[in-house]
């Protein structure tokens, strides 16, 4: 029951997954030839990094990898659709749209190396926009309400930012999602809300998710719009992301659901050993990187050279940052145990600091090792 | 410095509405919050006095009201969310645990999540499940939390405004059952108790009684009336439950040997066991007797009428103390 | 902001606020005399009740009471749509809906006595169609997945039962009603759900609760259907929740939204000065029971004089089972408080029983009050 | 009787199987338990056994799973509901707290909910955030619940056994750290061990140790390594944490004096102090030596190679016994 934008009559979409693409509505977008590149870039940059994880997982060098293969058009689309103030709260394999927005890519896997993240401005105000995010969270979905009260903190304070938030098809289906809708249209705040739908949550089927035929529709029930995009068409993502977020700009939240399909394993915990290869040969067919290609070879943006050089390019990246990312990650100390627990912390933390150190220092480290 | 009679909820008032005239970047939010001033007029008149923008009444969702708290601490606001009784708070247990707690933490301190979660708590009200619940112990068990409890009117104006100026997620329970029991004089100007700082109520050599909100009164009763058999009580209110004013409980116990902890949460598991467990580990040498633990029954909270038994009263810790000085 | 039923174009109705009605549609539910009569009756009984609650309520006798004026018509019509083995959990002031199905006027009263309540049969099997419904709830909205969860159990167990679920208009905010919505679509399981959108929630506006024009466009987000009810016809109640029984019975779950308006305060704590009086009078003229009459008179199924029996005996029968209540209630022993904490209760309990009997016994029971 | 080798995981697995053989109104419900047999296999071989009617993937909803369960157990249903990590309880908990564990005192017995909620609990599997959580304490402190913490392959499968049988809602902590650490002789049969009793793993004089699931392998690695210092330790699982066993608790430290209470979870708040104040209620004057307690840090738990820093080790519990011996 894995489902396809073609079988909507209203999925948004561009360019069509043989690659032919509506020449009208991409000349609309008005993107510079460096812009289209650039999404292409972010694409590549993602599968790479994602590779470079896997590899790196299986070496016993990061505990916990998760995939996003396939995914890329619709991470990348939604980051490209965001302007430089503005704020972009995802869940963990949106690496895309990380990239997209200029993240370092060591800084991404040390979310994975150490679980714990970090910003180089001090206060928002210095962000780099692709610092504008809050940290990752666990818990899916709790990001939603999240998201929404930053944007209305933002607003109170008088900036014109939107925020963007991202969860899953499974994440949809808690709470947090309903009282993050409901809370944003009552007090019309500027959040688009983005449904990542790749019908799957881990072994979990999307139509065990929800009975509704798309996420899109749920967004009436919260008095604002919602549109169903065709989450492998990048240039689709990128104009209904960039049409939310005016509308959001102007206080009317809106609602984006990405079809798409998780291609990878759920993660690198996953043995992924329970759904039909077919459907995953049919969305093998509908690759997000490939369609673009046939799009920028049509439109003389790039020729195949260029392509395998951008990969090796990408390759190379992912494989020095992580490098960089394993070197910091490897300067932990166990005291960072009691980091930044509080902000204003009480003295019993510094004396279980003490102990703790008195602790290492009298057994080893190794003694501490399991 | 001038001041006026206000009782404790009236104090609580007194302290958003400063703190909000102070520094704008301080709002109200929660349920019957604005134009009615809450169900319990906790908020009374702050609707008025700051509009629509700053005193938000919220769709019915203390997940919402919780998750949206946490993001606009990050954005730079310095949110004060109400949930009507600390019962409800349950909802809202997934975002407190899983961001307010530890968003310090997971950012290295780029974003504090610097809010305060009001709540009235306790019992003494008579009403229908879920008004009477206790709950202090589970967030004092979770890291990254602070939890404050007043217990008179002075207390709660500067305990809550200090809260709001932690840079810390404060869980601020206000004990229903004297929200306005009595009155007292507060200074009419701004002032903060520093959190973490337990108050002796009332000195005592011969035996140390550790409590807090609305259990202070019917201790203190108590320790009056033991005085008359020549028991010298003392009485220490917390205020501050994370972190614990460890320091204070010690001494105190150092000074008598013996002690008794009253509480109304219930019995397995409250706090009582942690201060226990804190003072035999810091003085167990200088212990007499047992500590007696006064609290609430191992029971559902009872309702209406039938509350009156599960509450720790002053004829139970009068028997306590007697049972502590007895050994 | 107040809304009205006739605002909106598929706002179900019978009977208009004047009195005039569509017979077609009247005779179309082919309900017998006696059964017309019975709607009737239970409405009057209702507000009878919610009269001689507020009475004990303001004489001390009751710590607090929850008012129904004007809601008699929806909460009468959803129980009159059930079948006899169909389960109903609502909130607390749906004293009407219990009324229609013969709960004793008593065991409504010790709710608000004891905050517990309890049931004459031993099994389900043995069950009246009155006692089919868990114990009321306080946390709002934590009523809808768990009648979702019992209806799954009955049909797991091949009864052909459905479940009514009733929530607020604020309740309807909360995570657990998508939630509760949610599972009952994907697992396909026969309940309805209804909002009694009475447009209050304490001092809080519907159009603080939800940017939505109704509720009732929020099932699509669920996968079935929703439909709009004025909930101040009792007919137009009964229809559709008789015809949303019908549906869920053959496995799709129904959203009805009750569109009515709550006269009178919140419950005995409430001041009630947070709104306009405009609405509340604009809201009398829609009185449900007073609607139904010119229909009972126009059928020429009661005359005035009727009414006015009606009314007076269901003053009667409410005084009389208030002081039933008052007396089975002052019988509360101060051990109940262990009563029934576990149904395998550990030692300990015994031994906490035990040490308040003897504080009891040494210091009175005055010296536990208060 | 026959006996087979399992790990802890596989044991749950069977007890689960054996009983949904035994009952046909146990069902099973939670993210992920069906088909792929849960994220750590401890659902393996259900779901094609008994097929989709009793063995469903859920929506992904905390809320949405506990609510579900109490209904199912309302109804006469005998549901046992997976959450995915412990960590991801805290969004059932106000379904749990204001009615799971409530259901049976507010219906007076008319509805039980019998009901077992099981997750892999605690740290060690070095992953990311909440996949680490000991959060025993706050289901302890709530009346109404059972609480039970396997140690052993043997032991899960028994005590899940009676914790489907009991009447009451049984948060079932499955230590996930020792899922597949070791292998025991299991009977093939189905047995129930009883709720409420714990274990004692080694019998000593010189000191008790109190502990519960993963924590148990390092307590008697450390009972070990001080028994070649002389020092012989008691050490005794608890198993159930709520109703815990005062009995064995408290007759085992009247043997020796002396204790030590390990727990993953935080120290503050944490279950040792409940431990540490029923001791000195009901054995002080046999007390030799203050109460050590050997815990989690007082901090948001730290993740993947940093938790090898929170957790108790045998190194800890050495030292802590040795102080206890030392006073
Ligand atoms: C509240 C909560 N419950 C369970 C989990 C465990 N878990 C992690 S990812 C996941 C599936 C998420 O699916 P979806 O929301 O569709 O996002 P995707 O993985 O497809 O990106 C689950 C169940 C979790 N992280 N949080
Ligand atoms: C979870 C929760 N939060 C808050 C409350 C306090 N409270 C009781 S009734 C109520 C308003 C409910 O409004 P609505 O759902 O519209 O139902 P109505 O009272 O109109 O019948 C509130 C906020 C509660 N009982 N439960
Ligand atoms: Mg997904
Ligand atoms: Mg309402």
């Amino acid at each position: 029951m894995v489902r396809f934008p073609e079988e909507y009559d209203d999925c948004e979409q561009i360019i069509a997954p043989d690659g032919s693409y509506d020449t009208e509505a991409a000349n609309a977008l008005e993107l510079e030839t460096n812009e289209l590149q650039e999404l292409y870039g972010s694409m590549v940059q993602a599968r790479a990094l994602e590779k470079r994880g896997l590899t790196l997982q299986r070496q016993g060098k990061f505990h916990f990898w998760m995939e996003c293969r396939g995914l890329e058009a619709a991470h990348v689309g939604v980051a490209a659709g965001l302007g430089d103030r503005d704020w972009m709260n995802t869940e963990w394999r949106q690496y895309g749209a990380h990239i997209q927005r200029g993240r370092p890519l060591e800084d991404i896997l040390l979310f994975w190396l150490r679980g714990y993240e970090e910003w180089e401005s001090d206060t928002i105000d210095e962000m780099e926009s692709y610092e504008r995010r809050m940290p990752h969270i666990v818990a899916v979905g709790t990001q939603v309400p999240q998201t929404v009260g930053l944007m209305w903190g933002r607003k109170l304070q008088g900036y014109d930012e939107v925020g963007l938030v991202g969860v899953g098809d499974g994440g949809a289906s808690k709470g947090d999602f309903h009282a993050g809708l409901n809370f944003a249209g009552v007090l019309e705040l500027p959040v688009v809300f983005v449904v990542f739908n790749n019908q799957w949550a881990i072994s979990t089927p999307v139509e065990r998710q929800t009975a509704a035929e798309t996420y899109a529709d749920r967004a009436i029930g919260y008095g604002f719009e919602g549109t169903l995009v065709d989450g492998n068409d990048v240039l689709a993502m990128y104009r209904a992301t960039k049409r939310a977020v005016e509308r959001a700009r102007s206080g009317e939240p809106m609602l984006l659901e990405a079809l798409t399909y998780r291609r990878g394993a759920h993660s690198s915990s996953d043995a992924d050993d329970y759904r039909d290869d077919s459907d995953r040969e049919a969305w093998r067919d509908r690759d997000p990187i490939e369609r673009y290609e046939a799009f920028l070879l049509d439109q003389g943006i790039f020729d195949p050279d260029d392509f395998e050089a951008i990969r090796e390019a990408a390759d190379r990246r992912a494989k020095e940052a992580a490098e960089r990312a394993l070197d910091i990650a490897a300067e932990q100390s166990p005291t960072e145990v009691f980091d930044e627990v509080f902000a204003n912390p009480p003295t019993y933390i510094d004396e279980q600091r003490e102990a703790l150190l008195e602790l290492v220092s009298e057994h080893g480290e190794e003694a501490f090792r399991w | 410095m001038a001041a006026e009679s206000l009782t404790l909820v009236e104090a609580v008032a007194e302290a958003i509405h400063d703190e909000m005239a102070l520094d704008e970047s301080v709002i109200l939010l929660g349920e019957d919050v604005g134009r009615s001033g809450g169900v319990f007029r906790a908020t009374e008149g702050v609707y008025d006095a700051f509009g629509p923008e700053r005193v938000i009444d919220t769709p019915l969702s203390e997940t919402g009201i919780a998750g949206a708290a946490i993001g606009l601490a990050a954005s730079g606001i310095r949110p004060i969310a109400e949930i009507q009784f600390s019962g409800f708070t349950y909802a809202g247990l997934e975002q407190l645990y899983t961001r307010a707690a530890r968003l310090n933490a997971r950012s290295r301190g780029q974003f504090s999540c610097q809010m305060v979660l009001r709540a009235p708590f306790g019992g003494g009200v008579r009403a229908p499940d879920l008004h009477g619940e206790s709950m202090e112990a589970i967030f004092v068990h979770h890291p990254g939390f602070k939890v404050v409890v007043p217990s008179t009117p002075h207390d709660a104006k500067g305990l809550l405004t200090a809260s709001i100026r932690d840079p810390d997620p404060v869980i601020f329970l206000e004990p229903k059952k004297i929200y306005r029991a009595f009155r007292e004089e507060v200074p009419e100007e701004s002032y903060a108790i520093p959190i973490g700082e337990a108050a002796v109520r009332r000195e005592g050599s011969d035996v140390s009684i550790f409590t807090w909100g609305s259990m202070t009164r019917p201790t203190l009763s108590a320790a009056e009336a033991v005085a008359e058999d020549g028991i010298d009580a003392e009485v220490v209110d917390l205020r501050t439950l994370s972190p614990m004013d460890r320091e204070t409980i010690v001494e105190s116990f150092k000074k008598t040997g013996r002690a008794v902890v009253v509480h109304e949460a219930p019995r397995t598991g409250g706090l009582a066991g942690e201060i226990t467990a804190l003072l035999q580990e810091e003085a167990l040498f200088y212990q007499k007797a047992p500590i007696e633990r006064v609290t609430g029954w191992d029971a559902v909270y009872p309702l209406y009428d039938l509350e009156d038994f599960q509450l720790p009263n002053a004829a139970r810790i009068e028997d306590a103390i007697k049972a502590v000085l007895d050994e």
